[in-house]
């Protein structure tokens, strides 16, 4: 099943860079540089969506105290890092050349820094507790307690007049962006879901068989596989 | 409720006078550096105006840090933090009177004494009214969220550093717009951002932090 | 008036006990015994609310008890290993500051009473570091006294460190609570029969 | 060979003991007796070199032992009230870092071994702090396979915490240490005869 | 002797790795707080050159200063400190054993880092090299005297807040002399007199702690 998401994912970037890169304009004002765009809006997207999913299960764990869907929230957790990281790192390399500066202290990027933060801090929690049920509870209220970060990601630039871009992208009003960047934008984005559940489920059953050994409700659920 | 507040408020303030802890410590250094700093970067006004915020932020902020370890770390090693769940008070109301003991403790002194070492820096009237309110704000998000993170490390190998590393990406943001705000408001630009983000990592903040910390509480006594 | 239904409790893989049941009504009084690390600690843990079961329920008037926590939390009176004492404190600062919380108010001049008798006249102004171990443990068992309110007493290991005229005094106290309807549950290594009255339930 | 005399200490004007003596050989044991607060401990530390006393002297082979003090301390193996280990880390690592400092420097397969027999299989590689007070206090007592070379054994309240299986183990490593012609002092509140053979000591 | 020096060390940087403690924290915090400075006072070079080794001795100290309770607090409260004391081996060597810990855990990693931290500050390489020697030469003294203190007040209520009251009086010179020497050397001026301060304190605190620590904690065992 991961090898199918991993296939979909390939391929999907594979189209998602050819427009990016080959179909999509120039920009008028930022020349070249904006194509950063194809990577770091769907890692940003994917970094926010990752942490919600993540404290959805973490908190289903902490409140029904089922094991599984605590063991889904440690597998995302690195992937929602890694997401976290390439945003930051995208947006860096952008910033040079756009504002002059790898860094400023404004609302958006001081959450982001925030997200990825949160994410290491959950994942050095979870193992620096041996018992795994207590080490999930206690990093599940510290994932909840980070939720309130992402909206204040997302909404910083409507709150906060900052530096950053404010959303381009929106169900509601018609796209402010040429059709091609923004069909790049949204098969790059299908790729990252792709690659993020790929790697999950990857993980998640590394997970189950190193904490449940062969225990018998494995063979129940074994759909996962 | 009300009762129960008081009591561990007062047990918490007489244990700390007792014990002083590292917090006097951290104090007496504070003090010190900050009046060294002005004689290491000479008397340019200017420059000492600029760093003089930021000096007094990082103050604040070590006092925080250094104490965290005592707000629930002796109580779960002697034994007491058991009778605090058991009280069958509301472990939310005990909470907030041990972290309004840690700003008692930590943040007050810092808002007391700031004035003065602002003077050594050359700051304004203007600037040390400022910097007193961001500290006001930013002082209690400080021992708020410091105590969830101290909270959740109970007994963990390695707890201060684990609770360093959860705490800290939120305590620079807190210093950076505490700090910030002097500064900006000296160069003339609009300081509302900073203190709206300060004002709303507050009220997040106590909404958040007691129940975090209560079920954290549990859990570490399990 | 207490029942343990089905209570089951794993450490990892070391399972502690299994579908433990039994019940408890007023006046009667309950002797947990066990080797080391049988899991005595965790089973008063969990009755008294401190720790989850991973399994089971334990059912205080009819309801169960972590439905109604804070409730029930206020009839259990706890002691543990740890004495639960601040040593930069004297004994009558510890009482004076812990008691208010549990529900007791007692005056000052109770405290002193109460610390007389368990004969700690001479030390109950010095901060508890520089007390005997002895001492401690019985600083910390004079809380007794004001808990009778709190019908549930779950004690792990009381008589530590107590020598004999303590340990006297301190079964009195057992007795008396039980006769005037408490319920009790403790533990101890010490091979003699504390509160003969007492059932006796092994996790070995 | 351990000669004390005219022993006196006093905290404060709390005077715990005055112009003590004794005097023990080869194959001797002492227990201390006395009630909570009488000055066990404080002899104890005496004894052991811990703690200077206001008045007299103890005598070690002949030689006032604070005169060649780490020729004395050297005979010495003391276990207090506290376990002396670090809670941070695993039984395994506590013995293996603390020994080599006691003059005893046994092999990985020497420690498992001994901490195996004291029915620490499972939780050897546990950190000290997750472990029941039975279980810490069998780790400080496993030090004393490897103590057989300090001839003076001072023990304060050796058998606490300890289940009656590991009490008796306790009691046969005692026996063993006297019999080939160690010295032991040791308190305990306990009410049984744990080494028939010892001699008792008053303080009260 | 030899053999119980290393197993001294070797425990105490066991449980430093296991326990990380303040130690981390501080070296955490002191990273981020010298690389917020540049942010904080503005690129102006001058400026930067001037401060930088300000703010790498206050680093210096602050971690040497945090740790000291851990020096011996710990093995007081648990009971081992009676089994080094009754270990029969010379206490000295111990306790020098114990305080070396101390300056790898706190004095090193400062070493090790400062370099990079002086290069924000746009500190020359001849300045760098400067500030090395006099931290090499400084960071033990802070951990010899930081024992005395932490020993002297091993049981005593409100201990931690009393060593540092002992002892910040012997620290404020010593990081006085350390970043004078670095500035002096900038300015020109002949920078021996701090050197042989440095050096003699170095000497004398070698020659006296050990002894004065072996004394101290055997009254406080009493
Ligand atoms: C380290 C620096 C940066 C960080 C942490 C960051 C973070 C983010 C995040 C979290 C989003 C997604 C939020 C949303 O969908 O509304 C986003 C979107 C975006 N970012 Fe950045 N960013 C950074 C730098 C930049 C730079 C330098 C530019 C270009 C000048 C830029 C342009 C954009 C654009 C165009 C979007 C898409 C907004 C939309 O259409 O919804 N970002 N960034
Ligand atoms: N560090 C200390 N400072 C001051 N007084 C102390 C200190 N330690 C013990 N004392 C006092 O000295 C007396 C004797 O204490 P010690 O610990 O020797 O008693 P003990 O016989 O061992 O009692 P227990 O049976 O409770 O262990 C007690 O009254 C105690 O309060
Ligand atoms: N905090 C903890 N984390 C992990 N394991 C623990 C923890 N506390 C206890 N254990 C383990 O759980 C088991 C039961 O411990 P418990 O303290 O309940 O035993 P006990 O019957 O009270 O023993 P004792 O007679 O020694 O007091 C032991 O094997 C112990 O190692
Ligand atoms: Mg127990
Ligand atoms: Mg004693």
């Amino acid at each position: 099943m991961a090898t199918f998401f991993f296939l979909v994912a390939a391929i999907l970037t594979v189209w998602g860079l050819y427009i990016g890169f080959f179909v999509a304009p120039t920009d008028f004002q930022q020349g070249e540089s904006y194509r950063i765009i194809f990577i770091h809006v769907p890692a940003a997207w994917m970094s926010m969506l990752i942490y919600l999913v993540m404290s959805f299960w973490a908190a289903i764990g902490l409140i029904m105290n089922t094991r599984l869907s605590s063991m889904m929230a440690h597998a995302l957790a690195p992937t929602g890092a890694l997401m976290t990281f390439v945003a930051l790192w995208t947006g860096a390399f952008w910033g040079r050349p756009t504002w002059g500066a790898w860094w400023v202290w404004d609302a958006r990027l001081t959450s982001e820094l925030i997200l990825l933060f949160l994410y290491i801090g959950y994942m050095a929690l979870r193992a620096s507790i041996e018992d795994p049920r207590r080490g999930d509870r206690a990093s599940a209220i510290l994932a909840l307690v980070g939720v309130v970060n992402v909206p204040i990601i997302y909404f910083s630039v409507q709150w906060w007049n900052t530096l950053h871009q404010g959303a381009s992208v929106s169900l509601t009003k018609s796209p402010t962006m040429a059709t091609s960047m923004l069909t790049g934008m949204l098969v790059m984005a299908l790729a990252f879901w792709m690659y993020s559940i790929a790697v999950s489920l990857m993980r998640v059953r590394r997970i189950i068989r190193d904490r449940e050994g062969n225990a018998t409700w494995l063979s129940e659920s074994s759909g996962v596989q | 409720m009300y009762k129960a507040f008081i009591s561990v408020l007062r047990k918490e303030l007489l244990l700390a006078l007792r014990q002083k802890t590292d917090v006097v410590t951290v104090l007496f250094f504070f003090l010190i550096v900050s009046s060294l700093f002005p004689f290491a970067v000479g008397p340019e006004l200017n420059t000492l105006k600029i760093i003089g915020p930021g000096v007094i932020w990082v103050g604040a902020l070590l006092c925080s840090l250094l104490a965290l370890h005592r707000v629930f770390e002796t109580d779960f090693n002697d034994g007491s933090l058991e009778h605090l769940v058991l009280s069958g008070e509301p472990l939310t109301v005990l909470v907030i009177a041990k972290i309004s003991a840690h700003w008692l403790i930590t943040g007050l002194p810092v808002v007391i004494v700031a004035p003065f070492i602002g003077l050594q820096f050359g700051l304004s009237a203007a600037s040390l009214s400022l910097l007193l309110g961001t500290l006001l704000l930013g002082t209690p998000v400080l021992s708020l969220v410091g105590s969830i993170g101290a909270a959740l490390t109970l007994g963990v190998r390695g707890g201060t550093a684990l609770t360093s590393i959860l705490i800290l990406p939120f305590y620079v943001p807190v210093l950076i717009f505490g700090a910030g705000a002097v500064v900006a408001d000296l160069q003339g630009l609009s300081i509302d951002g900073h203190l709206s983000i300060l004002t709303a990592m507050l009220c997040l903040s106590v909404a958040l932090a007691p129940l975090a910390i209560a079920s954290a509480i549990k859990i570490a006594l399990e | 008036m207490l029942q343990i239904q089905n209570l089951s409790f794993a450490r990892g893989k070391n399972v502690l006990f299994e579908n433990l049941n039994f019940s408890m009504t007023e006046g009667d009084a309950m002797r947990v015994t066990g080797s080391n690390g049988s899991g005595k600690t965790t089973l008063l843990r969990i009755v008294s609310g401190l720790c989850r079961p991973d399994n089971g329920a334990v059912v205080w008037h009819g309801a169960v008890a972590q439905k109604n926590e804070s409730e029930f939390v206020r009839s259990v009176n706890f002691l543990g290993h740890d004495d639960g004492l601040k040593k930069q404190l004297t004994a009558t600062e510890n009482l004076k500051l812990m008691l208010p919380l549990l529900g007791a108010s007692p005056t000052d001049i109770e405290i002193s009473a109460a610390l007389d008798a368990a004969g700690l006249e001479a030390v109950k102004h010095k901060p508890v570091m520089n007390m005997s171990a002895g001492q401690k443990r019985r600083v910390a068992l004079t809380r007794l006294d004001f808990m009778r309110h709190r019908v549930l007493w779950v004690l792990d290991e009381p008589f530590t460190s107590l020598d004999v005229s303590a340990i006297s005094a301190l079964v009195v106290k057992l007795r008396a609570h039980i006769e005037s309807g408490g319920v009790l549950i403790f533990t101890t290594h010490q091979d003699f029969d504390v509160v003969p009255e007492a059932s006796s339930l092994s996790l070995d």
